[in-house]
């Protein structure tokens, strides 16, 4: 069973039939292919047919400098241990990605989960809009790039107050020399020296 | 019949961690259910993406509290396979060691954790006083108890203590000399079989609908589909062990496939110990400045084989010192939500809390 | 000269004698109702099962709020968490204890600037003991049950007649975190 | 008359700190066997005075006189059990059938105060609690019956006495029935851990499942009733046994030992057990023992086969 025959396999498979926009071998059980977005579909049918049947994971990433998400499907086939990444760009204004129910019924509740924590619709998924993690949500979701979970933390949580104030050791005599050795022993290192 | 409704959880001996299964009931027989998650939600992705690369190495093995050396092991394969780091031999056995001991010890929990929905209190508390000798073996090696924060990109923290061989070697003799008597008294003991024999049984044809993948596969499909054989990581190639496998795939066969990997995970053990080189266990990965430490930009989807079956770590990188995006691939995704959606129906109350233990569905990785 | 000795107690002295009599009932027999709230919980096993051994000290896990003294509050809660703790909380029989166990429970921890994770869980419920530690080791828990137990002993551990006094502000800070306490949505009618 | 009911009421008592100081110790024979230290061995009374300090929440009318109809038909139950020989509050009424009837006051009570509290999982535990004990009940039956179709008496102190002395008219007699019987005596043993609700037998309890089943509604002085009320059921059951298969007791020490002896291995045992499903139990127990307590009867009674 060699590893690197499989992804030439694959890569073969994959690369006759569609167009790649970029092709990227990570590792030597693993192949990532970026596609356009109708070609999804047929490409997971043909890859569950020649035995990727595994759905191993299904996420979105939120590229806000180019205004697009893109969203990831990862399958898996078992005998030929590969995993193939199919990555598509869609735009960030009304998101939208038909669902892949038909072909891998596991992706139900990635694709609530990527609608609750992107915004992305999934027609063809009946369940896709019920909250399934958060639960009367009322800003953006949270796992796009312009959410601050920071601000919003300190909106709505109430924050534990120190009124104690504390002594800063720093400014002693004996830290500061410590710190200057540090900072010696720092710049010995990076310039190649021993320690 | 009147149809009631009962919750499994999130507040309930049976329900284990925090998750709530909604039943919808006639006499004892459940209609509908579903799995209700997100109660231990604490926005885990977005804040991995707020910390540096080796900021989180600390908020990593919070993701699934019972294991977490295999988000450790997940996350360093990752950044070493974007980074591009070649870990020392060294390092690579004693992972093996640390994420095999750990892999003995969630076995136990959850055979201990069998004790609580078949009642037998007994199993349990043996289980688990075995448990905490391993994690007494943990805070030798690593300093903690249960997050170890030891298996960092680049290698381990540090090197084993004096002396652990010792330790770890009594433990694994211990626990061999009683492999025996843990059978008798959880999956061989006349008043618990009928309990786990033939329940909520899991079709193999529907493995692959469901995505359900480690113990819940195997013992279904009769293939030795486990990530350390068929995409060794670490020096699993050069282990011997066997993946134990099943065709019927019910509470009984699922149980007894843990405790015949806790027998495998003794011997691979044994063999880390025997075959162990000596020298470094971690390469450095930056020179002081490690909060400016920036990865290569890229992609990966890296995963391990954990007590449930794959977990995987996604990772983007856009070549700055924070990672763009973690996706969590929690593995016990499958079985908990639509797993249970499907299959609970048709089973009794009684039969709900099983499906949790023995398929191991944990609820922090569901949630993140 | 009269005899102090033999005086007749106030009503009020009595009822003091009565209350130590039922403190010593209740330091000494501690049922807790686990609610596994984070990641803490995994260290209450050893703490229950024979390495530990919780029960020599009269403690054990209950099923249900109502039979519980003790609500102990492990890790992190989500806001999603928080509700269903209010009204675990509301529901167990009085006196009650609560014991908050890890960082999380007493400045957000780990997690303080996640949007779904509170900081501070004295701001909702009244809270007796805490045990700082991410996580606490197995002593530090059991150490914190035997300080509750002191804290009993010397009566201070009456977060639950605050949560009575303060009832307003409890109220106003839950509503103000979580909208609604009380959850309305398609999957609870 | 009011010399033998405070007598009885006295009985009741010593009952319930008899069954309650045993359970403790029990915890602790437990706690060793699974490898622990144990709590005190007064730790069950600590925790019933403690729930009786508490303050409760009550559900409506049904749920409190529940409770106290469950104590008080307890109470009175126990007040007519012979602790040995002699000792007994009422003589000449401690009928076996006077304790079957009126344990079923106590236990009617538990499960009116139950289905009172309104949740459905207590509906379910006492649904099953009902199930077990018409399980339980009808192999136990026929044993007790053999027993006093032998004997010729319903009276527990002169089936005592009928096992501690041999007469010379009596056939059988001079024997305990737990020798003369021991199938019967094997299918009484399990009985009676259906009865105390041991595990395997603890499926209307179930804390994995229903949580706690009857008892999920109940904190508080309720749930402390419910405790004195569940010892002092205990104590008469035990009692019932021992006097039933073990000979009874000519002075309290022997009544101290047998009792103990009984409850502990019925803890034992219990323990390294499971928990089987409703429907397993009541296939459990209309399946070998029934079998068997019929043989045994058949046997006994019509062939006069006894050791």
């Amino acid at each position: 069973m060699n590893s690197m025959t499989n992804i030439k396999y694959v890569s073969s498979l994959v690369e006759n039939r569609f167009k790649v926009i970029k092709k990227e071998i990570v590792s030597e059980y693993q192949i990532s292919f970026e596609v356009d977005k109708d070609e999804v579909h047929r490409l997971l049918t043909l890859l569950k047919l020649e035995g990727w049947i595994q759905l191993s994971y299904l996420s979105a990433i939120d590229w806000i400098n180019d205004n697009e998400y893109e969203l990831v499907y990862i399958v898996m086939n078992w005998e030929k241990p590969v995993h193939v990444q199919i990555r598509t760009r869609i735009s960030r204004e009304n998101p939208s990605m038909d669902s892949i129910l038909p072909i891998f019924p596991g992706c139900k509740y990635y694709e609530r989960e990527v609608h609750e924590f992107f915004g992305v619709k999934f027609p063809g998924n009946p369940e896709y809009a019920k909250q399934l993690i958060l639960e009367g949500w009322d800003d953006i979701p949270p796992l796009r790039k312009d959410f601050d979970p920071r601000a919003y933390s300190d909106a709505h949580f109430a924050k534990r107050e120190y009124t104690e104030t504390f002594v800063n050791l720093n400014n002693e005599k004996s830290k500061q020399v410590k710190r200057e050795k540090r900072k010696e022993r720092i710049i010995r290192v990076r310039k190649g020296g021993k320690k | 019949m009147r149809e009631l409704k009962l919750f499994l959880g999130p507040q309930h001996p049976g329900m284990h961690g925090n998750a709530s299964i909604h039943m919808f009931v006639e006499g004892d027989i459940i209609k509908r259910a579903f799995l209700l998650p997100g109660m231990l939600h604490r926005g885990f992705e977005k804040g991995m993406e707020r910390h540096t690369w080796v900021n989180n190495i600390s908020l990593i093995p919070r993701v699934c509290v019972v294991e977490p050396d295999i988000n450790e092991m997940a996350f360093a394969m990752g950044v070493e396979t974007l980074a591009n780091i070649t870990v020392p031999e060294r390092a690579h056995w004693i992972r093996m060691i640390v994420l095999e001991l750990a892999r003995i010890s969630i076995h136990l929990m959850a055979y201990g954790g069998l004790g609580s929905p078949t009642g037998n209190y007994t199993m349990m508390y043996h289980a688990h006083a075995d448990r905490n000798s391993i994690l007494n073996i943990f805070e030798k090696i690593t300093g903690h108890r249960v997050y170890h924060q030891y298996i960092v990109p680049g290698g381990v923290r540090k090197d084993l203590p004096v002396g652990i061989e010792k330790d770890i070697n009594d433990f694994l003799d211990d626990l061999e000399s009683r492999y025996v008597e843990y059978r008798d008294i959880g999956i061989e003991n006349p008043t618990i079989v009928p309990r786990i024999k033939d329940t909520i049984v899991l079709p193999s044809e529907v493995v692959w609908e469901l995505g359900v993948t480690g113990i819940g596969m195997r013992s279904a499909v009769n293939k030795a589909y486990d990530l350390r054989k068929v995409m060794p990581y670490a020096r699993y190639d050069q282990v011997e062990f066997e993946v134990p496998v099943a065709s019927y795939s019910d509470a009984r066969s699922r149980v007894d496939l843990k405790l015949q990997e806790l027998v495998q995970s003794i011997s691979i053990i044994r063999q880390c110990l025997a075959k162990m080189p000596e020298g470094d266990v971690r390469v450095p990965l930056s020179r002081g400045q490690s909060m400016r430490w920036t990865v290569p930009k890229g992609h990966v989807y890296s995963c391990v084989e954990s007590s449930r079956g794959e977990f995987g770590y996604y990772m983007v990188s856009n070549g700055g010192t924070h990672p763009y995006r973690v996706g969590v691939r929690g593995a016990s995704y499958p079985q908990g939500l639509l797993g249970i959606e499907k299959y609970l129906p048709g089973t009794r109350i009684d039969d709900a809390a099983l499906w949790v233990d023995t398929m191991g569905v944990c609820s922090p990785e569901i949630d993140r | 000269m009269e005899s102090t000795k033999f005086s007749l107690l106030t009503k009020e002295e009595v009822d003091r004698k009565w209350w130590e009599i039922g403190d010593f009932f209740r330091r000494n027999s501690l049922w807790m109702l686990m609610y596994c709230t984070g990641c803490c919980a995994i260290e209450l096993p050893p703490a229950m099962t024979s390495a530990y051994d919780m029960e020599r000290l009269g403690m054990g896990p209950m099923a249900t709020p109502r039979q519980a003294d003790v609500l102990l509050v492990t890790g992190y809660l989500s806001l999603k968490t928080l509700r269903r703790l209010i009204y675990t909380y509301e529901q167990m029989s009085e006196p009650k204890y609560v014991v908050g166990i890890g960082s999380c429970t007493i400045n957000g921890g780990i997690y303080h600037d996640s949007h779904a994770v509170i900081n501070q869980l004295d701001q909702y419920i009244p809270v007796d003991v805490y045990v700082a530690g991410c996580m606490p080791n197995t002593e530090a828990v059991m150490n914190g049950f035997v300080d509750l137990m002191r804290l009993i002993k010397s009566k201070k551990a009456n977060g639950w007649k605050k949560y009575h006094k303060n009832n307003e502000w409890y109220k106003k800070n839950q509503i103000d975190s979580l909208g609604e306490v009380r959850v309305k949505d398609e999957f609870h009618d | 008359m009011i010399i033998s009911i405070l007598m009885g009421i006295s009985v009741a008592f010593f009952g319930f700190v008899l069954q309650t100081s045993i359970a403790g110790v029990n915890r602790k024979i437990i706690g060793r066997v699974q490898k622990r230290y144990g709590p005190k061995w007064y730790q069950e009374f600590l925790d019933i005075f403690k729930l009786l300090s508490k303050r409760s929440v009550t559900h409506g009318w049904i749920f409190d006189f529940g409770v106290i109809m469950a104590l008080g038909g307890i109470i009175a139950t126990a007040m007519f059990m012979p602790i040995t020989n002699d000792l007994m509050a009422f003589p000449g009424f401690d009928n076996f059938f006077i304790f079957v009837y009126l344990i079923a006051v106590g236990m009617l009570g538990m499960a009116m105060s139950a289905s009172g509290s309104g949740n459905p999982l207590a509906s379910i535990g006492v649904m099953r609690a009902l199930t077990t004990m018409l399980a339980y009940e009808i192999p136990f039956m026929i044993i007790v019956l053999t027993i006093i179709k032998l004997t010729g008496h319903s009276s527990l102190s002169e089936i005592a006495m009928f096992q501690q002395t041999a007469v010379a008219g009596l056939e059988f007699s001079g024997t305990w029935f737990m020798i003369a019987l021991p199938v019967g005596f094997a299918v009484a043993f399990l009985s009676l851990m259906g009865m105390l609700g041991k595990k395997p037998f603890e499926t209307y309890i179930a804390p994995a499942e229903i949580a706690s089943g009857p008892m999920v509604e109940y904190g508080g002085k309720q749930l402390g009733m419910l405790f004195i009320m569940h010892e002092i059921t205990v104590f008469i059951e035990v009692s019932l046994f021992v006097h039933l298969f073990l000979g009874g007791a000519e002075n309290i020490w022997i009544f101290l030992i047998k009792y103990f002896l009984v409850y502990t291995s019925v803890n034992l045992i219990s323990n390294v057990n499971g928990r089987f499903k409703i429907d397993q139990v009541v296939v459990f127990f209309y399946k070998w023992p029934l079998l068997f307590a019929v043989m045994q009867a058949f046997v006994a009674i019509y062939l006069g086969w006894v050791i």
